[in-house]
């Protein structure tokens, strides 16, 4: 073990982890698709923790006059399905697959900063676990995902539950921009050559644009937050409408990073379905510029359509026919990508697996959430769908229905790749037919009993409201849906350890992560790929030209090392973090201890020049 | 204590021959200087009454161009430096002014 | 219209059964809550023709393509359809620039306020209850909102504490009450007869009690209500309703540090529901219980039970400090004095 | 690891600039909040009430000339004269620092004299927040051009073939130089002209 002394105005004498091994390896690691493994697994982890979450309420609304949860507890569980759905699920996914295949898919070794990588990772997993210890530290955040001002305010609400909710979603940001920021530069920086932009395949298309929302996105939401948590812990006055504060701001400033908060969920899926479908079709994608132009222009919208969410709020006729009129417009790119799906598989020889059904269940149901969102973007009638379970079956529909499906899907499609082993079709396919049932029966009646005036949020309904039939069926169903993800854990436990195995290249991949073994090498390529076109490892095959015999030797090859400070980086912001809540000395000394090991990290070479 | 790795530099990124001399860059800060003068003076022009919105406007922006062009270099990098700065700025200004519009600053 | 509107609940009565539904937002009793189901039912339709369309494509291209056993047939290979794909992107933009005409037109129809409203009401959101004040004819009251029938009324929302939101289904759709931001909304009722309304906007612990009613009068019957509004509270005589009062007026109970009854020198607070004909009200606790002397003592006995979080249970004297706690005979002479309070 | 990129720019670079871009996003959230509250709730004091517009044009004038200070130290670093590049680092840090003492001045200022705190009323809360977030960035700038400065002092390892590490930290200080701009041109300029009809 070689020691790096580091001469620091602060000396400290660190050594470098070399070679690790164990759990140390996974601390330190700074290997692209370790960490997204690791992303993968505690994001799906989450995930469970808001399927319960969801349970929960569900069980509550089974039928009228329910007594099983606390409306206190009830309100911390909503606030909490969906904090955890959207920042601890569905975007952590998305990002384990940025993770694990943005670099295969580019031809590059590694991403852009590996230890930034890394640090997104820690930060994220410790952001997670602030926000879910609130359940044992004196109650969850308890005035929904979208904090809406002026209950979130000390006057209001006095509890640590926003505390814990404002603070951990800052960490989380710090996670969310961290990875964003290195996927923007390794999609620019780190495509092998020949892999220009008009040659990407379109889920890193889709992770470049979402990054590129995202970084706009965040730092939104971070003023937001930080104006909310000066608020609270050091009496200013931004949500104090005793102080003649105006409480729209919290919801303008939330929307404007809520609504593209809403594309980085769903475009990552989309990404996923536009590499599933033309693999299965064997065919290449219809219209890959059009699906590129489309998103591009939905994220573009995305910007311009935030005050949909407010138009009961009183904007004025001005601004709700504009927003009504911008709203509708994202239709347009969003059918245009619907219907070149379409045409990919028009024609095709089409592989019925696990894989395709989701992407095929994925069309379906963002279909029928796209035609209820083109529903209530005209305000008019907004009016009455605002708030009720007509939306709550929209956004299930496109979250559920869409993301939860496409990344599925993409787990399905990826996990012969990432694991080495194929998973049970059966299995899968039992596991879709479970989730797609359950996810219908479930939402579907949402649209009723939402027209029929069941607003959201609420804990109790009376008996003669005629929603207790909907309502009893949709929790029945939201089980079948807890089955299908039984079903997957089940199909994924056993099969990483005992599935068949898969083989380089079982779906006769067209990108480049289906040139390379199974699971893949550490250092990805022992040469780096030249790019000759679209789809250019199927264009090869095409051509009959297969493996090369490479004269790299893998030890030549320079890959990232570990690194111990991308975590203790995290560890220092997450004291800080508690250090808010509960006493301000510890902030600052985790502020001290972010800033050390920041410099730590600064001064620390990506590679030692002696290592190997 | 800067690192090897940091020491390996692309050649393109040493563009000192693009870049401009010490006395582009103090003339640059000379206009700078006459242009914030240039704001505090017309700040005592109170008759411009709402005209000083687009005058300071024009003096403020132009501080703000000729900084980035010469200080930041953007004048002389990459495009895509620019690219990647103006979708952030565009998209900030065109932010603050819808939420002026929407809260009646332009009634 | 109303054809049109019949139609889309047809798809709806498969569903509900012709169940009575209190809430629904197609059975429609105003010209406000009409043009919002008329907007929808266009929508409606023109989705679902693009639904039905788009998902047999879907169904169809996946069983029609799907890859067979023994079969050699090679999948076609093409980029794409430049014709195709202007075709249809066009297509949408026409379809929504045709619907969005009568969407736009009805946002200005709704956004206009009538210049000669019949009556005005400021409503107040409380957590978790809606005050309802009619500055012009001098009455505050809570919870049950009256208004004549067929015409228009203009309503100004206000709250001094959280996000509320007003709804009533069947006869408008929703409008925030936000602190600070005056809202205003109208809404006309073309029927007599009682509607349900709903707080829309989370407003914390108790949000989903917060409900109202809105009664529609005829003009004979609204004046009336308003003139008797309008008197002083009835002085008890029955010796229960008599000590209920007393107790009332106590200062160890303090009622009226927070609750006004008209008439009386003691009780005039603001905080919570006027009290003075509160005996005439159909509900109680913002409509989740009929007015009835059981239901009545069982709020006064733990008001936090049956609306966890409410201000009475959590900042009453009578609930915060055990001394002062009511006995079970309390609580039955107030509950006597109050419902005599018609 | 390849030191070859795809588009030959060094990643770090292009880090530093999407961070600019998203920085933008984060000031302008900041400012739009400020906009918004102007003029709402307890208009005393007001920013007529405390600005003092000779005292922050100089801090204004100071900080523009720490950024030409800092391309002064950039251009001769690149030309590996270091002597002049540590005069120069020298005064672009003096600078900042005199602009963060200006500006804690101007708070206290405010604060005991004016009686404005960040409780007392919006403009109190909009303007310490923005000004105070603009100071911290100012901080981190100083701290980051000392490190430099440090490690070319008692180091010895920055020179010409480092100037990336300088670049980053000068595009970083550049930044919050044109935010203050902008900052000084709409909080104090329009928040205390007397021409606006009132």
């Amino acid at each position: 073990m070689t020691t790096i002394p580091l001469k620091l105005p602060f000396k400290i004498n660190l050594s470098r982890p070399v070679n690790p091994t164990g759990i140390w390896d996974w601390i330190t690691t700074t290997d692209h698709k370790k960490i997204g493994v690791l992303y993968g697994v505690t994001a799906f982890l989450m995930f469970i923790t808001g399927g319960i979450e969801a349970l929960l309420i569900r069980t509550q609304l089974a039928g009228p006059e329910m007594k099983i949860i606390a409306p206190e507890v009830y309100n911390q569980l909503f606030t909490m399905h969906a904090t955890t759905m959207i920042f601890l699920g569905v975007m952590p996914l998305s990002a384990a697959f940025f993770n694990y295949i943005i670099p295969l898919q580019i031809g590059a070794r590694d991403v852009a900063f590996p230890r930034l990588n890394a640090f997104s990772y820690w930060t994220f997993l410790f952001g997670a676990l602030i926000m879910k210890s609130s359940w044992f530290l004196g109650g969850s955040p308890n005035a929904g995902w979208f904090g809406y001002a002026p209950i979130t305010t000390t006057t209001f609400n006095a509890g640590h539950g926003i505390d814990f909710w404002v603070v951990g979603l800052q960490v989380l940001g710090v996670a969310s921009l961290a990875a964003s920021f290195n996927f923007i530069v390794t999609i620019i920086n780190m495509r092998a050559p020949g892999m220009s932009f008009m040659r990407l395949p379109l889920f890193t298309w889709m992770t470049f644009i979402t990054a590129i929302l995202l970084v706009l996105a965040f730092p939104v939401i971070t003023v937001a937050l930080i104006e909310l948590m000066l608020d609270r812990t050091f009496d200013f006055n931004f949500f104090n409408t005793s102080a003649g504060a105006n409480p729209l701001l919290w919801q303008h400033l939330f929307w404007i990073f809520g609504h593209p908060e809403v594309y980085i969920l769903i475009l990552p899926a989309m990404g996923i379905v536009s590499e599933i479908l033309p693999t299965f079709s064997k065919k290449p994608i219809f219209g890959y510029a059009a699906m590129v132009l489309a998103a591009a222009f939905i994220a573009f919208m995305g910007w311009l359509v935030w005050s949909h969410h407010m138009f009961t709020t009183g904007l004025g006729p001005i601004a709700n026919s504009v927003f009504t009129i911008t709203t509708m417009l994202i239709a347009v790119p969003t059918g245009v990508k619907m219907f070149n799906w379409i045409g990919t598989m028009w024609g095709g020889n089409i592989e019925f697996n696990t894989p395709t059904l989701f992407s095929v269940g994925f069309l379906s149901m963002f279909l029928i959430g796209g035609i209820s969102g083109v529903m209530h973007s005209f305000s008019a009638s907004d009016y009455q769908q605002q708030d009720t379970y007509f939306i709550v079956a929209h956004l299930h529909y496109v979250l559920f229905g869409g993301a939860i499906f496409g990344i599925f899907g993409g787990i399905y499609y990826w996990f012969p790749k990432i694991t080495g082993r194929m998973y049970d079709e059966k299995m899968g396919k039992l596991n879709f037919w479970l989730m797609f049932i359950g996810q219908n029966l479930t939402f579907f009646p949402m649209h009723f009993i939402g027209m029929q005036g069941m607003p959201r949020r609420i804990f109790t309904y009376d008996a003669n409201m005629g929603w207790a039939f909907w309502n009893g069926v949709e929790t029945f169903s939201a089980y079948v849906i807890a089955f299908g993800v039984l079903f997957f854990m089940i199909n994924m436990l056993k099969s990483w350890g005992n599935g068949p195995k898969a083989g380089d290249d079982p779906w006769d991949g067209r990108t480049l992560e289906w040139s390379i073994s199974s699971p893949p090498p550490v250092y990805n390529f022992l040469d780096v790929p030249k790019v000759e076109a679209l789809d250019d490892f199927w264009v090869k095959k095409q051509k009959g030209i297969t493996k090369i015999k490479s004269k790299t030797k893998p030890k030549d090859i320079h890959l990232p090392q570990a690194s111990y400070w991308p975590m203790l980086v995290a560890l220092g912001l997450t004291i800080a973090a508690y250090g808010i809540i509960y006493n301000l000395v510890v902030c600052g000394l985790g502020i001290a201890m972010v800033l050390i090991t920041v410099c730590a990290w600064s001064f620390e070479p990506v590679n030692e020049p002696d290592a190997h | 204590m800067v690192t090897d790795q940091k020491n390996k530099i692309n050649k393109s990124d040493i563009h000192e021959h693009n870049h401009p001399s010490v006395i582009t860059y103090f003339k640059v800060a000379m206009a700078l200087i006459l242009l914030t003068a240039l704001e505090i003076v017309v700040f005592y022009f109170d008759w411009l009454r709402y005209g000083i919105i687009p005058v300071m406007a024009v003096l403020s922006i132009g501080k703000f161009a000729i900084v980035v062009m010469y200080y930041m270099h953007l004048k002389f990098d990459s495009k895509l430096f620019t690219y990647l700065f103006m979708a952030g700025l565009i998209l900030a200004m065109v932010v603050i002014l819808c939420l002026m519009a929407l809260f009646g600053w332009f009634k | 219209m109303k054809k049109i509107i019949s139609l889309s609940i047809v798809f709806l009565l498969i569903v509900s059964c012709g169940k009575d539904l209190p809430m629904s937002t197609f059975d429609t009793y105003g010209p406000i809550a009409e043009e919002q189901a008329f907007i929808f039912s266009i929508i409606f339709w023109a989705g679902m023709v693009v639904l039905v369309a788009v998902e047999a494509a879907i169904i169809y291209v996946y069983f029609k393509y799907r890859r067979r056993k023994n079969s050699n047939r090679k999948a076609a290979q093409f980029h794409g359809n430049t014709k195709l794909e202007i075709l249809w992107t066009i297509l949408p933009v026409v379809f929504l620039a045709i619907v969005s005409v009568p969407a736009l037109s009805a946002i200005w129809n709704f956004a206009t306020m009538p210049e000669n409203p019949a009556v005005v009401v400021n409503v107040k959101g409380h957590q978790y209850w809606f005050e309802f004040q009619y500055p012009d004819l001098h009455v505050v009251t809570a919870n049950e909102l009256h208004i004549p029938v067929g015409k228009q009324v203009l309503i100004n929302l206000d709250s001094n504490n959280v996000l509320h939101s007003f709804w009533i289904p069947k006869i408008a759709g929703k409008t925030d009450i936000i602190p600070n931001q005056t809202n205003q909304m109208w809404i006309q009722a073309d029927h007599t007869g009682l509607y349900y309304g709903q707080c829309a906007e989370f407003c914390g612990e108790s949000h989903a009690l917060m409900r109202f009613r809105v009664i529609v009068d005829t003009d004979e019957d609204f004046a009336a209500w308003i003139d008797h509004q309008k008197t002083e509270a009835y002085v008890p005589n029955d010796p229960l309703e008599k000590e209920g009062y007393t107790i009332f007026m106590s200062p160890k109970a303090g009622c009226g540090g927070c609750h006004m009854i008209h008439g009386s020198k003691k009780a005039k607070g603001r905080i919570g529901p006027n009290l003075t004909h509160v005996g005439s009200r159909q509900h109680l606790a913002a409509g989740i219980m009929e007015n009835t002397q059981d239901n009545l003592r069982q709020w006064i006995k733990d008001p936090g039970k049956i609306k966890p979080g409410n201000i009475m249970a959590s900042q009453g004297a009578v609930y915060m400090d055990p001394n002062k706690a009511l006995t079970d005979s309390e609580v039955i002479a107030l509950a006597s004095y109050l419902q005599s309070l018609k | 690891m390849s030191d070859e990129t795809t588009t030959g720019l060094n990643s770090r670079k292009i880090l530093m600039w999407v961070f600019l871009g998203s920085d933008c996003m984060f000031f302008a959230s900041l400012i739009g909040t400020y906009l918004i509250y102007k003029g709402m709730g307890a208009s005393h004091p007001g920013p007529s009430d405390v600005f003092d517009i000779p005292t922050t044009s100089v801090s204004t004038f100071v900080l523009l000339m720490s950024s030409m200070s800092m391309v002064f130290a950039y251009a001769y670093l690149v030309r590996d004269n270091i002597k002049a590049f540590r005069i120069w680092m020298v005064s672009t840090i003096i600078m900042g620092a005199t602009f963060l003492g200006f500006q804690i001045f101007e708070f206290s200022e405010f604060y005991f004299h004016d009686h404005l705190s960040p409780q007392t009323n919006l403009f109190g809360t909009t303007f310490y927040a923005l000004t105070g977030t603009h100071g911290i960035h100012v901080t981190i700038g100083v701290v980051w051009l000392g490190i430099i400065f440090y490690s070319s002092l008692f180091r010895n390892s920055v020179s010409s073939k480092t100037n990336l590490d300088l670049d980053l930290a000068a595009l970083y200080w550049h930044f919050v130089d044109i935010v203050w701009i902008v900052i000084f041109a709409v909080v104090y300029l329009f928040g205390t002209f007397r021409g606006f009809p009132s």
